[in-house]
């Protein structure tokens, strides 16, 4: 495991322009999505070991900067896509906790209809194209939304994260080849956290200096950023962001980052393939949520009391959802039977010739 | 009113009008442009439309696939070729995952009305990595929808119902029906839509049913002439058209009216569309058959290159004869 | 002789067991050695065996399969899990085209002594793409064997039995059956094989045969019980086992005994295993059939993830139970 | 289009040390070899126009070099697997014209009794492992034949060859992060010949340098290597077979080269894509096999009289050959069902069990 901020030279992109422009309110916004995030996580995984929700649990805690400050810097135009590990990107869209939680609990007033559960969060309506299960599946999807765009003539960009083990599906090296041969407004976002499962990224991957680096292969533009450095995030990830939206360029932008816990809440290994202090490393010296406080009260943006209020309302919000997603209704098992073709779904002329479905 | 016209070009045609009608009409695939495609189904559509609209790609079936369905998901409307059908390996998880099951995950909230097209069949001798006959194996995967045309008037039609589903939908298109000739209707006659789910009663019997699509249907109707002729049978021929939607009721009405049945598919012995078939009818028309239903399916083997035998591999007019005789 | 035992460690042992007999056995795929395998399948083997025959692969099954079928070509013998049997998807070029043809396209120079194995199954809330169910799906290709364990003994005695075969077989095993306990013969009673391609009678019954392969066995097995004691109906229980080769004989053996058959198949309800059986009793038994034959099959949408009702979507023993009762 | 040749300053590959060891005989063999490949094509050529075999013929006139220039380094346990276009490589691990007309003319007496066709040809008694038609499909194999020797402990190689558009297809990536990670003694070789049906090199591939370089996102070796020149050829692709046999380390190379015909013979537009100019010119300038019989005129190892007796000899071994071809026997229908399964073949005990064959 290496921090891009260990070796790198510690530089302050504090003062570029895409956070020069940010007020007060803004930063401290900022500082609020990450909280909401990592409290609604952690009231998720209560809920989890108690049971109540079936399949995996992935947790974003620890990669939080990597969401926020990606999609903080979002346009009218900009539209996201991620693996299963989506919760983080969900909430910075704007989705709401309520129906991110009833989703987990499989109920009818989830996000996705109880359908998709954990791997599966989507809001189109504030562009965020989900929530994939299949390694890599997602990446020519990304391509294809920077893809449409283009098509469109819309100025905008598509963000398409992955996963430091997802680099090796063979799917994204087809998407990075047609990204940069078509010149799609795509960036694709590996969040490194130096594990794909009980695998560390050098025992998954061979690679030159970065996996990012992959991209001069094929003539791409690339970065490697310091994820527990919001500034340093929204900074450079705005400059690939730029590149798509302004020339049509597609970058690979390497996030270093971390999760706290086990690959999926199931991983019971997760303490055995990473040491204790590894992990303690990183929650002492590199989580982004302490780092970006610390930065606001050192700044004198944010008060202990100010940040507690922020915290303890995340708190509250994570609570309701619970609550909410308690009392919220089970999918009828009827409703198996829909969204599964828009046009059954919408009775139309068509879905009434043939037979579409072979129940027993 | 209507005209003589290749399959080919009805396809075109098809293309061309819809390509014409909405503006997020997107043709992609390997060749497709400036090469006029592999088997010429897209000749002249670069020269009129140009770039943006009819797309060549790189040899990455997975990624200009999911691009197309990334792109649906913006309202694009991606009508993509592949070369021949059996690269749908190399694409199978954009295929079967990202097309079919996004709408469904999302609970409702995405649609993807993309096309996927190109030819399904054996009979050209280019081995087994090249034959293979997908159509049961992808309408096994609710959320899509597969459709296998027979004639040019039912591949326009077809094609042109399936660009305007806003469902993803897989249309298997046959290379040795490409220079078929056949009645379609004239352009100006009027949109000619072919609706998914309908089969068509492609020839009048009372005496056995044969059911079949794609270019089995050719030998369907051939080795009727031949039982009529030799033998004194009168043999209906249905030709299935779409796969799914199933008109299963087609289906029954001809066996409860034969009660008997031959199904003809290209598919390999264990499952396709025929096992399929087969089960509904004796699950539906029990009472009304007279036989076993029987198959003509391609011999179960990986698909022989050898020229000298290949068509014996495959359903043919002679083995659907044999086939009717044998349960007659 | 024999001890209870887990499903997960039997297949276990019989990994360990053919580590031992056959120096070109390799285990291969995602976490498989230093993480124990996600589900605990192979724990323990890489700390006895080592890096050499039990290896871990980065996330690129096209890849590592691959490799495995071209290590086979030269006389080693992978054992290649697939985490999850749904990602097939990204690996199916290799599983169908060089596995399954690589023999045939050579006139018979080359063989592929594969195996692939993982769970294949819904029921674990996991969502559409990871729950597939490709039983149906490979049995189609001929070139391939495909076989699906439902109790410990068997899982172990197929799973030798595949990895001695020299042809690829593709092992389905299922998430909810590994920690299920069974009966298997001592490891010292001699060498536990299960050929493929023969069933095993589960339950003998008079009345109905409930025919099926995996975890729907066990859901039979309950189903006969409620059967019996609630409605005094003997049903008989077939496991298959093996989907290819198929123990045609069997079916038609307790299909001709009583006359009736359920079949249930984890699959959607188009194709399946259960299109294919249904298409072969009716062929070979029609006389005996004394109703047609029913099926109880997966809800025919992608996999939901709920667990309020995914077990609904699922044949459970209510609906087979239901289905019998439909048909009596 | 671009050859290395034009590019980059002639240097002499004569002295490097694989090629200095040759012998005048050596040296004939090469251009035997070479010519006998070539000879063959024609012949199928002209016998495919007249329509006595089926499908696809990808003929492999021009780049003959590649073929025999790799292949004439082998050592024992060296193996090697190509695409579709794969006669050139067949004749030169030692395949007979007879077995290879035979296949093409779909007859059991072919190299694959007549089931593989010109895509599948076979010798694994010659290492050779196909013949491959799934573009791209074939790397993993490759990359598996190298793992095969390295699991056996023999020193040796594997030579995967790819074409310049089969470079975009996932599992070629895959394979490459396999082979650099596991340090398999692999080397695959890209044969760029310009195109890919009627897709130029930029039309397909976006890439710095080469694409070849593309390795080095891998972390591993790599060359680019004209072609046309049978002394290159040879030293620099013994390289990276040395490195593989030796250090168990894969490379990727990549040589120019060209082919003077259409994709396949079913290619109407092969004087569409490609100028005629261009074409005369690789004739006239490049073609491997002009230039290396005048080398070895210069060095006196040929003359004129043995170049015309070898390729007298060629053409006759070609005629004889057809004439094999036509009189060998048809397989018969029955065959059809052989070489499913190895069990079923052999008819051993797990055969008889269960219905293998769903014939209706
Ligand atoms: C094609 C495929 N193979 C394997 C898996 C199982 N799997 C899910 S996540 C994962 C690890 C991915 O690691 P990485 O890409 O680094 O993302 P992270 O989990 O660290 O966010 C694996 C192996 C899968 N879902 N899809
Ligand atoms: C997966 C797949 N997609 C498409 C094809 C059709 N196809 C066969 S060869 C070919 C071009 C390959 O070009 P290249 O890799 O440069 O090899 P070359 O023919 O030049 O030797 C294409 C598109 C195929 N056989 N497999
Ligand atoms: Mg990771
Ligand atoms: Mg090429």
């Amino acid at each position: 495991m290496s921090f891009a901020s260990e070796d790198s030279q510690k530089l302050d992109f504090a003062g570029s322009p895409v956070n020069q422009s940010l007020s007060a309110d803004d930063k401290i916004e900022l500082f609020r999505q990450m909280t909401r995030i990592r409290r609604f996580e952690q009231a998720s995984l209560k809920m989890y070991n108690k049971g109540v929700m079936g399949g995996f649990l992935h947790l974003y805690i620890g990669q939080e900067s990597v969401a926020v400050g990606t999609i903080s810097l979002r346009g009218e135009h900009d539209h996201f896509i991620t693996a299963y590990r989506d919760h983080g990107h969900a909430l910075a869209v704007g989705m709401g906790m309520n129906e991110c939680m009833a989703e987990l609990y499989g109920k009818a007033s989830g996000c996705s209809k109880g359908k998709g559960g954990s791997m599966h969060y989507f809001a189109p309506d504030k562009n965020y194209w989900g929530g994939h299960g299949i390694v890599g599946g997602q990446t020519p999807l990304g391509l294809g939304l920077g893809y449409g765009l283009k098509y469109k003539e819309l100025e905008g960009c598509a963000l398409c994260y992955l996963g430091d083990g997802a680099v090796n599906q063979g799917a994204v090296h087809e998407s990075f080849n047609l990204a940069a041969l078509f010149e799609i407004p795509v960036v694709f976002v590996i969040e490194n956290n130096g594990y794909s499962m009980g695998t560390s990224q050098k025992r998954s991957s061979s690679f030159r200096g970065c996996l990012a680096q992959r991209a001069e292969g094929y003539d791409m533009e690339w970065d490697l950023i310091d994820g527990s450095d919001l500034y340093q995030v929204r900074a450079k990830a705005n400059i690939a962001m730029e590149r798509a939206r302004k020339e049509s360029k597609p970058s690979v932008i390497e996030i270093a980052t971390y999760r706290y816990y086990g690959h999926s809440v199931a991983d019971a290994n997760a303490k055995k393939y990473r040491t204790p202090d590894e992990i303690e490393n990183y929650k002492k010296n590199h989580d982004p949520i302490r780092l970006w406080e610390h930065r606001l009260l050192d700044e004198g943006v944010l008060t202990e009391e100010k940040s507690k209020e922020i915290d303890d309302a995340a708190k509250k919000e994570a609570a309701d959802s619970i609550e909410f997603a308690e009392n919220a209704p089970a999918p009828t098992v009827d409703s198996i039977m829909d969204d599964v073709y828009w046009e059954s779904d919408n009775d139309t002329e068509a879905s009434k010739i043939g037979r579409h479905f072979f129940n027993d | 009113m209507s005209r003589k016209m290749l399959y080919r070009h009805a396809i075109r045609e098809a293309l061309d009008e819809e390509l014409t009608r909405d503006e997020n009409v997107v043709v992609m695939g390997e060749e497709v442009a400036q090469y006029n495609g592999a088997y010429k189904v897209t000749e002249g559509l670069w020269e009129k439309w140009g770039c943006k609209r009819i797309v060549d790609t790189p040899i990455s079936e997975a990624g200009f696939i999911g691009m197309g369905i990334g792109a649906s998901m913006l309202g694009i409307r991606p009508v993509m070729e592949l070369m021949f059908w059996s690269f749908h390996s190399v694409a199978f998880d954009q295929l079967v995952n990202n097309a079919a099951c996004v709408r469904y995950m999302s609970g409702g909230l995405i649609n993807v009305p993309i096309v996927v097209r190109g030819p399904a069949n054996g009979g050209t001798n280019v081995g087994a990595t090249h034959s293979h006959i997908p159509e049961g194996l992808f309408a096994a995967f609710p959320g899509l929808k597969v459709c296998a045309p027979a004639t040019p008037a039912d591949a326009k039609g077809l094609m042109k119902a399936a660009i305007r589903d806003n469902d993803p939908v897989y249309v298997m298109e046959n290379t040795l029906l490409y220079g078929t000739e056949g009645e379609v209707p004239e352009a100006d006659a009027g949109d000619h839509v072919v609706p998914l789910g309908k089969a068509d009663l492609k020839r009048e019997g009372s005496d056995i049913s044969l059911i079949a699509h794609g270019r089995s249907v050719i030998h369907c109707l051939a080795a009727a002439e031949t039982l009529k002729e030799e033998h004194g049978i009168n043999a209906e021929v249905l030709d299935l058209r779409s796969i799914r939607p199933l008109d299963q009721e087609a289906i029954l009405e001809t066996v409860r009216k034969t009660n008997r049945a031959v199904l003809v598919d290209e598919s390999k012995g264990f499952g396709g569309v025929s096992a399929m078939v087969s089960h509904l009818i004796q699950e539906h028309a029990f009472d009304h058959l007279d036989a076993p239903i029987t198959r003509v399916t391609t011999l179960d083997a990986p698909a022989i290159y050898s020229p000298h035998v290949e068509n014996e591999q495959l359903p043919n007019p002679k083995r659907i004869v044999d086939k009717v005789l044998a349960q007659a």
